[in-house]
């Protein structure tokens, strides 16, 4: 396989151009075009691209697997059925083998430590007054793993939209995607963020007055699908990508980028718990799709974004 | 005329059609226009037609308009738009007179301030405000104003939207309005003095009668740009709760599916009227604006005398607060190791900087691809603008009018609607050609030039309605053709007209974001598309960084054609007199 | 070929009738003048002839080429004329040069033809020293010299003129008609030439169209307008005439016999018997020694002005003033309220409509 | 209270002198002409008195205040002055009304004064129809007339008038300069008043300061400056004056014997023996029947022009043209060539520096 193939992408910029530049390493004949953008953009675009008639993107690379599952209910999404998934927990592939998880991101709480003085452990903990009144989260409505996050949450027969309408009362504030998050939550606006794991210990490693709290109730986690699109020009160069993506080097240097891995055996990266001891919330995807329109909705009358 | 036997001139032309060569250009300009605005969104505005779930007719539209949600974000994004028209005019009139009027040091730098929030992203300059306005504002602290620790910030709400906004588009009438300024002739000021009126009643009661048009032309695309803004009402109104519009189409996009194009073309829909009936306005009172005989001296700087320094004081005062204090954040936000962390001296690195700038081809990639584009764009909406103007206020063709009308309409709609109609014309083949452009540098220039032409077109058409027709037609008595008198006549005479439309179109492109994030591809990347990509990600340092960057090179850029002004017609670059 | 011909041409503006029906023909390579008091529609005529206005009737042809009317509208590009706004109409943004040169390019001169053309044209108007300034570093009378040099140098078959002297000194004004009389005599340009100066229009038109509020008055030589009136309109404006109202007891063979204030007088005039007007100008009056009878007028100074080295009296014919007045030249100053005599030396007489 | 000096003024621009070294004084309640050619620098002098453009160097002063010099400058807004400007600057903006409305408001006047103010301005320039258009609907002559009427309405203490009538047609200009001299008697009214109509300027002013290329060459009455014109330039300028190039034989008593193209004449005049002009003006020579010595000059007709009523005649004076040439008006229209004799009725003998 060999030539060009687009991959649309919600992942950051440089840790695309670092996986690209990997990609490339071992395999040159094939050129990767990257278009990056939110995952909410990415699906607009998508959209009007099929409208037109066609689209030039090959592979999806997006944080969001209910976005991923409309695109399968649509038909657009192509079954690879011989997919080389030995090592991949089977929760994380779909059944019909149209996209596959590439790693794990966690949503946890973000705060900052110069205003709080004792670490909240639990979900439960931002409900109190004081700490929802200082609390801000991504909006499903703009970013991907938020979508995750909220339809997870809601299922949760402990929290439920219940938890949602309590947080609003008090004061929490929806703010754009998980960037916004950790802005605020860095220069103090905020004390308190719900916000995807890797980003805010990133922010920490780099010197920002932040910790990560992995809640004990259990995190919300997003496999960060990869799929090729039916329509594709370059199904076997794009095969030959998402071969990479869930292989060892691909696993590994997600793992240096600050992700959990999901392939047995690559360990998670430093400072980081082992991904066994990690309690992650169950959440059926059939329900998280039947109700996003709703969930999405509801999210917006409560916090307005 | 000492030999006559030097063959005379006979009349030029046999033609007896009487406009010449004027219907071609209009029909150049009428598919110009038709392929960049009326085409894309027309198609787009096909959809919003569609039946809605129901299976009615124009079912989309009902649903879509129906919603309590819609009703809440059509009276809010109203609301605060007006609002925030009269904080611009209320900051950019002045500011204008002020710099247009007196003499004062430091006009180069202090156009630049002045102009400098085109250029500062809105989620930076919010980021300044809610910094300023917050619990740990040192201004506020020091007026003992501050708010309790945890507090929500003010900023997050209505009257927080106004104001940033109101910011943000107040170069559009400071420049429109200064364009105005500097050209008049300066025997109407001299009438006035002789008259006994002191500076109070000469602002009051000719220069601002006479910069009226001109505020109008800005108010009313800094009405339009409101309407369509998304980056404040995202940044301030979801925090705040407070949903406009531009946001909740946004949301509608989310919703993602079928049905979802449709629904967003409803709203565009709605927002291109609000905006087209502020256009209608502009329209009226150009018309009835006087023609005015520039060919006077034109108005020359006065002493403040005994308010020299209050009035400077004032100036700097609030070019400081408007432009210098996000500046300053931004540069602060660059300089730090990492968000939130307190900048000493020993906590300043440039690691910002390098990452992007030096370690990264593909912003530097951006950095071209951003100058050229809206170099690129600044160059032919003018050109289009004078074009349009002429035919239009000079010549007075309706049709021209018309096409101009059309013409301003892809800068309402939302960015990102736009950059889906155009995406739903230009990924297809173009017909007669057969190539698509769709995912190359053109698209971009394309949208661009569509999205920008208002911004072009508002200043010069201001400009024109107020030429002495007399000037043209004695170019048309001596038989100079259409084309030389637009290039020789008409067009220097707008110059500085013009000037100002590409200088706004130049930096509003060089950031922008909402059109581009859909249509950039890879190899055509954008700064302001890069500058978001890296906030969104929470790397707000590099973001902070490219920002800086991108403002100093505007900046170094402004300098060198302050180099060329020498040779450009008076009056054209807005810092110069 | 490039007379022109104007056929019941009428302009109206929204709230006003500029020009009223308005005929008549310019001869080729003539020098035609456009006369008449401020408003009356000069301005308006000489747009429409230039393709600047369309007539909302009547037609208007350049030679045998109908260029407004019924057979479609000719724009002033292609009508080859050369025009002189009332207002200059200088473009700011160039030199003065450049303003001239802007005419003479896309007409196949050569670069150096065109400057010599350039600098011929300054020298005309007597500003070859400021060629390279801007249109508002110079005075009033210098802009409306370059305005002249502009439409000069092109040379136009027709040049329209809109009051082309009126910021000039008298020299100046001297030497400028001087070069209109060259260049007519030369080329047969055709001059159409407006203006409010009655002195202006005499002492170079050929014809003179006076008009008034609109609408034509008359169309004649400069002699037979200031010898023979048509109109008391006329009779005022040219020459400065005064009438005084009497009758005419008998008229024939242009001569009638008119009474007025007691006295009997033969004079010229075509007027019915009836009430009639006296039209007198200056020239046609002088001081009589001693009251009398016969072709004499008695009256009572009540004005006095300097003028031309002269003193120029107005003088109340009658008692009540309901005559009128008429002016006369002194040597010395005239003292206001002195009884004067007045002899006839000529005069025109025009029929009046009864008050 | 309120005259007018100037001391020394001088105004450069960057590549001319505008006005150079120029003094005079401006009586008290006087009617004060500025004539000159076209760019002498009147429109400056007008500024300056007005406080638009500040000296380079001398002193003015209003009344007993210093206005501009070292003492310091007054803004024009505190002069207290009306100005008629050369371009009207009409407001655009502005309904006519409303142009002249402007300069009343502030000066303590009750709204239906102000009204009636405005009302009586535009009555006397003869637009009382025209109030509620704006600018550019009016004539040429419209506009000036709204000018004239805005500076009028205010009834300030000194008047600058740049041009006011050089739009206007005679009627309306006798109508405006009445309307001027009974103002002038009325209210004591300094008129400052710029013209290159030397006609416009000797019928009114008191006072004619005649200036050339920025220096004052002759500040006169009227009637003196016709008559004893103090240089070649004035001589030329006023009255339309001809200069013959001779020699003064004897001089005294305001009286000189003067020898032209063998002829000799006597002649008022103060020169000195030595060359000479001869200064003529049409009203000093005739036309003579036959040729003849004495005070008789031989000549050729070279121009012919109708002006006034009568024919306007250039006469070649001698065979060669050196030494210049006379006009001369005759009933007649000359025929060119033919040979003439001029009898002098008058005449003024000025000093020539030998060329
Ligand atoms: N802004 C300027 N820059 C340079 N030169 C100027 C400027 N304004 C006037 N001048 C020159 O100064 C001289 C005097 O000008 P001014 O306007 O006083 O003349 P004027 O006597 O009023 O003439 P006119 O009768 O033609 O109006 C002219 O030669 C003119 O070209
Ligand atoms: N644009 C306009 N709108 C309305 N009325 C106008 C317009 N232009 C001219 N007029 C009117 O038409 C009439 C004729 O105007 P025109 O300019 O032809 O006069 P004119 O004879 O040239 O006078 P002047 O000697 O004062 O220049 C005037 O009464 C004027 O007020
Ligand atoms: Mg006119
Ligand atoms: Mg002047």
């Amino acid at each position: 396989a060999s030539g060009t193939i687009t991959v649309y992408t919600s992942q950051p910029n440089d840790q695309m151009a670092a996986v690209v530049a990997a990609f490339n390493k071992d395999h040159p004949e094939i050129t990767v075009d990257v278009f990056r953008t939110g995952t909410t953009e990415l699906m607009t675009k998508l959209e009007a691209e099929f409208t037109a008639g066609s689209t030039p993107a090959d592979v999806m690379l997006i944080a969001d697997a209910v976005a991923m599952t409309k695109l399968k209910n649509e038909g657009r999404l192509y079954a690879y059925a011989d997919a080389p998934t030995a090592g991949l927990p089977e929760a994380v592939i779909d059944p019909d083998r149209t996209f596959f998880g590439t790693k794990l991101i966690t949503t946890g709480i973000i705060y900052n430590t110069n205003l709080v003085k004792t670490a909240p452990v639990s979900w439960a903990d931002l409900t109190a007054p004081d700490v929802a009144k200082s609390l801000i989260m991504p909006s499903p409505l703009y970013s991907g793993a938020a979508v995750i996050h909220v339809d997870t949450m809601v299922q949760q027969p402990e929290f439920g939209w219940k938890y949602y309408e309590t947080l609003a009362d008090a004061g929490a504030v929806a703010g754009q995607g998980n960037g916004t998050v950790v802005e605020a939550v860095a220069r103090g606006e905020k004390a308190y963020g719900i916000i995807i794991e890797y980003m805010a210990l990133n922010a920490k490693a780099k010197g920002s007055p932040v910790d990560f709290v992995f809640p004990k109730e259990g995190v919300s986690s997003i496999t960060q699908p990869v799929a090729i699109l039916k329509d594709s020009d370059n199904i076997d160069a794009a095969k030959v990508f998402v071969d990479w993506q869930i292989g060892k080097t691909a696993q590994e240097q997600s793992v240096g980028q600050g992700y959990f891995p999901i392939l047995a055996g690559v360990n998670p990266p430093a400072g980081y718990p082992a991904l066994d001891s990690l309690k992650i919330m169950s959440a059926d995807p059939a329900k998280m799709l039947a109700d996003d329109a709703a969930n999405k909705q509801k999210f917006a009358d409560l916090f307005g974004g | 005329m000492a030999d006559l036997s030097v063959p005379r001139v006979s009349p030029t032309g046999r033609q007896r059609v009487s406009r010449g060569d004027e219907p071609l250009f209009v029909a150049f300009l009428a598919l110009v226009v038709l392929v960049l605005a009326v085409w894309p969104l027309g198609r787009l505005f096909v959809e919003a037609l569609g039946t809605g779930e129901g299976g009615k007719s124009f079912g989309l539209m009902s649903e879509a308009l129906s919603s309590r949600a819609f009703e809440r974000a059509f009276w809010n994004t109203l609301e605060t738009s007006s609002a925030s028209v009269v904080v611009s005019v209320l900051l950019g009139l002045p500011l204008a007179l002020a710099i247009s009027l007196f003499r004062i040091g430091n006009r180069v730098a202090l156009t630049f301030l002045v102009l400098s929030p085109l250029l500062i992203p809105s989620q930076i300059m919010a980021l300044a405000w809610i910094e300023l306005m917050g619990s740990s504002s040192p201004l506020l602290g020091l007026l003992g104003f501050a708010q309790a620790q945890g507090e929500t910030n003010p900023l997050y709400s209505r009257g927080g939207i106004v104001w940033l906004m109101g910011i943000e588009h107040m170069p559009l009438v400071f420049l429109a309005v200064r364009a105005c300024l500097t050209t008049l002739p300066e025997d109407l000021i001299e009438a006035a003095r002789i008259g006994g009126a002191g500076m109070f009643r000469i602002v009051t009661g000719v220069l601002l009668p006479l910069a009226v048009p001109a505020v109008v032309a800005g108010a009313s695309l800094a009405f339009a740009a409101s309407v369509g803004n998304f980056g404040v009402p995202a940044l301030l109104g979801i925090p705040g709760r407070y949903p406009m519009l531009t946001t909740l189409i946004y949301q509608r996009l989310n919703g993602f599916g079928p049905a979802v194009i449709g629904q967003v073309a409803v709203l565009a829909l709605v927002l291109v009227s609000m905006a087209g009936v502020a256009l209608g306005l502009r329209a009226i009172v150009l018309r009835r604006s006087a023609p005015i005989d520039r060919s006077g001296r034109p108005l020359a700087p006065f002493e403040a005398g005994r308010f020299h320094r209050p009035l400077v004081f004032a100036l700097w005062s609030v070019v400081t607060l408007l432009s210098v204090v996000p500046l300053l954040a931004l540069l602060g936000a660059a300089l730090s190791p990492a968000v939130g962390v307190r900048l000493g001296l020993d906590s300043v690195t440039l690691a910002g900087f390098r990452s992007t700038l030096i370690d990264s081809a593909t912003v530097r990639r951006a950095f071209a691809n951003s100058i050229l584009l809206s170099a690129g764009a600044a160059v032919a909406t003018a050109g289009i603008a004078v074009l349009l103007a002429y035919f239009g206020t000079v010549r007075r063709l309706m049709v021209a009018r018309r096409v101009a009308w059309f013409a301003e309409l892809p800068f309402i709609v939302p960015g990102t609607v736009l950059a889906l109609a155009y995406i739903l014309v230009f990924l297809p083949p173009l017909p007669l050609i057969g190539v698509s452009i769709y995912g190359s540098a053109t698209i971009l220039l394309l949208a661009y030039v569509a999205r920008f032409l208002a911004l072009a077109i508002g200043p010069v058409q201001t400009a024109l309605a107020s030429l002495d027709p007399s000037l043209d037609e004695m170019g048309r008595i001596l038989g100079a053709r259409t084309f030389r008198r637009i290039a020789r006549l008409i067009a220097p005479l707008a110059a500085p007209a013009s000037a100002a439309g590409a200088i706004l179109v130049f930096m509003t492109a060089f950031n922008e974001l909402t059109v581009s994030a859909l249509l950039w591809s890879s190899g055509v990347e954008t700064i302001g598309v890069m500058v978001f990509s890296l906030q969104y990600e929470g790397n707000s340092t590099a973001a902070a960084a490219l920002s800086v960057a991108s403002i100093g090179f505007v900046l170094v850029l402004a300098l060198l054609v302050d180099r060329l002004g020498n040779r450009l017609p008076s009056g054209t670059l807005p810092w110069r007199h | 070929m490039a007379n022109i011909r104007l056929e019941s041409v009428s302009k109206r503006y929204p709230d006003k009738v500029a020009v009223d029906n308005v005929s008549f023909e310019v001869p080729n390579g003539s020098f035609f003048a456009l006369l008449g008091p401020s408003g009356c529609g000069k301005t308006t005529i000489l747009r429409l002839i230039a393709g600047l206005e369309r007539p909302d009737a009547g037609e208007i042809a350049l030679g045998a080429r109908p260029v407004a009317g019924r057979g479609g509208f000719v724009g002033p590009e292609h009508r080859g004329l050369g025009m002189v706004f009332q207002s200059y109409a200088l473009w700011p943004h160039m030199t003065v040069a450049a303003n001239i040169d802007f005419g003479l390019a896309g007409r196949g001169l050569s670069r150096a033809d065109r400057r010599r053309r350039v600098h011929e044209a300054l020298d005309l108007v007597g500003l070859s020293a400021e060629g390279a300034r801007r249109p508002h570093q110079l005075s009033g009378g210098q802009r409306q010299r370059v305005a002249l040099a502009r439409s000069l140098a092109v040379r136009p078959e027709i040049i329209l003129l809109d009051e082309p002297l009126a910021n000039l000194d008298a020299h100046l004004r001297q030497t400028m008609l001087a070069e209109f009389g060259r260049i007519h005599a030369q080329a047969k340009t055709t001059f159409v030439f407006v203006t409010h100066d009655q002195n202006e229009a005499m002492a170079l038109a050929d014809q003179v169209a006076v008009m008034d509020r609109g609408r034509l008055q008359q169309l004649a030589p400069p002699e037979e307008l200031f010898a023979r009136p048509a109109s008391p309109m006329v009779a005022r404006f040219v020459g400065q005439g005064r009438l005084l109202a009497g009758d005419v007891l008998a008229s024939g063979e242009g001569t009638t016999r008119f009474r007025l204030d007691n006295a009997e007088f033969q004079v010229e005039g075509r007027a019915p018997v009836g009430p009639g007007w006296l039209c007198l100008r200056a020239r046609d009056v002088q001081l009589a020694k001693g009251g009398g009878s016969g072709e004499r007028l008695n009256g009572r100074v009540v004005g006095s002005r300097f003028e031309g080295g002269d003193h120029r009296l107005t003088v109340q014919v009658g008692e009540t003033g309901a005559v009128g007045s008429v002016d006369v030249l002194s040597p010395q100053r005239g003292t206001i309220g002195e009884a004067v005599c007045l002899a006839l030396r000529g005069g025109w007489v025009l029929a009046r409509e009864a008050a």
